[in-house]
């Protein structure tokens, strides 16, 4: 089903039994289940799956049209994002991919998903994976509200 | 003898350019000439960090030298 | 995509609106795409999925065939437990579902999807969902290694 | 005049049977009556929580009446 000619931004994929199966910036739709295939691995008891889409609403206003810019070193801090959380956490395999561009409400943004042996360590490693990305990835969010104004997220 | 400076997202709003070549000198007195011609910079600018080709920068003085690139990054809001 | 034909035990189903959108035992295939589909909503910006999977392997040793045998309460016990997770935690939408009977290897024994409108909160109502499942739900776990032995997980 | 008790997974390997009917009596005296019957239930018994009619019960001396049923369950090992 994953052949040997998946595209993917990261070098870790030269190695075919790497942890760390994708972490890349795209600016297609996001498929959770392509991630979940990825990290497919039969040792993995565990897998967790964190999905973060566009919200229709933002502060209690309608949302009308989303959209992230990414920085340029967007892809090289996603990847050592992934390296970090294979390098703390006791992980199998991890796929993580953010979407940059106008995204239509409902699609994901961020998609992260981390198998592991044990359960435990499948929450912990994907929620400090995207808390991580949350925190270091250089993207920005801007919205366009169905009033008609605007904002940068994060920014007063 | 200019530095180039890249801004994104609110920054790139506030100022109202993508890029600005500006003078050399610290990264404060190359913010502050950012700052004078955009006042709308001002707002934006507490909240940003700052790469000197590509490497954080957190002090004021360090220089941005003829032929550096300065980009300016609002905070982040991935995911 | 989800038509109104879906059969599911679980009567919180007859209420369109209802939070918990599947909570079942099951002897067929669990799909999580399709648990992820039923807990779609545009007010949630985060959905956290737990896969529980058949390994390969337990203690070191080589597992040849592993079923779950579950108490005639076992559907009971689990809308009970998803009940109190709604009740406990501020979630959107709620899945869940445990296989019994035989599974074949790689294949999840429980899936459960959480949809909240805050990421920590998807992180937290979907691992103490899936940690009560597991201290709470009348199922039993039956191995057959392949060296001929078995038994019957947690029991000594 | 009989209980009728339920086995599942571990306990009904031990005891070798689904279903036993066994005199009514306190649950004590319904489970050592299976012990005794049955020696490989002596192993398993420790670890197991019982429901008499659908209801748990914690306490040895709760009496199973004729007619009762009561569920044997081992330890739960689900997810």
């Amino acid at each position: 089903m994953l052949g040997e000619g998946i595209c993917v931004n990261n070098d870790d994929m030269n190695d075919d039994r790497g942890v760390i199966r994708l972490a890349e910036i795209t600016e297609r739709v996001i498929e959770t289940t392509f991630l979940e295939a990825l990290v497919f691995d039969a040792r993995a008891g565990a897998i967790v799956s964190f999905s973060g889409n566009v919200r229709d609403h933002d502060h209690g206003r309608s949302v009308r049209t989303l959209s992230y810019e990414g920085h340029p070193s967007a892809q090289a801090v996603l990847t050592e994002i992934a390296d970090e959380i294979e390098a703390r956490f006791d992980v199998v395999r991890l796929a993580v991919s953010h979407r940059i561009g106008p995204i239509p409400m409902g699609e994901a943004a961020l998609v992260a998903v981390v198998a592991t042996v044990h359960r435990g360590e499948a929450f912990a490693a994907c929620e400090e994976l995207v808390n991580t990305v949350k925190e270091r990835l250089p993207v920005w969010k801007h919205q366009i509200f169905t009033d008609g104004t605007e904002e940068w997220v994060n920014c007063a | 003898m200019s530095a180039e400076v890249h801004f994104f997202a609110a920054a790139r709003a506030a100022v109202g350019a993508s890029v600005l070549q500006v003078p050399p000198g610290t990264l404060n007195n190359v913010l502050n000439r950012v700052e004078a011609e955009n006042p709308g910079f001002a707002t934006v600018r507490p909240q940003c960090s700052f790469l000197i080709d590509g490497i954080a920068s957190l002090d004021p003085e360090q220089s941005v030298d003829d032929g550096a690139r300065l980009d300016v990054l609002p905070p982040f809001a991935g995911g």
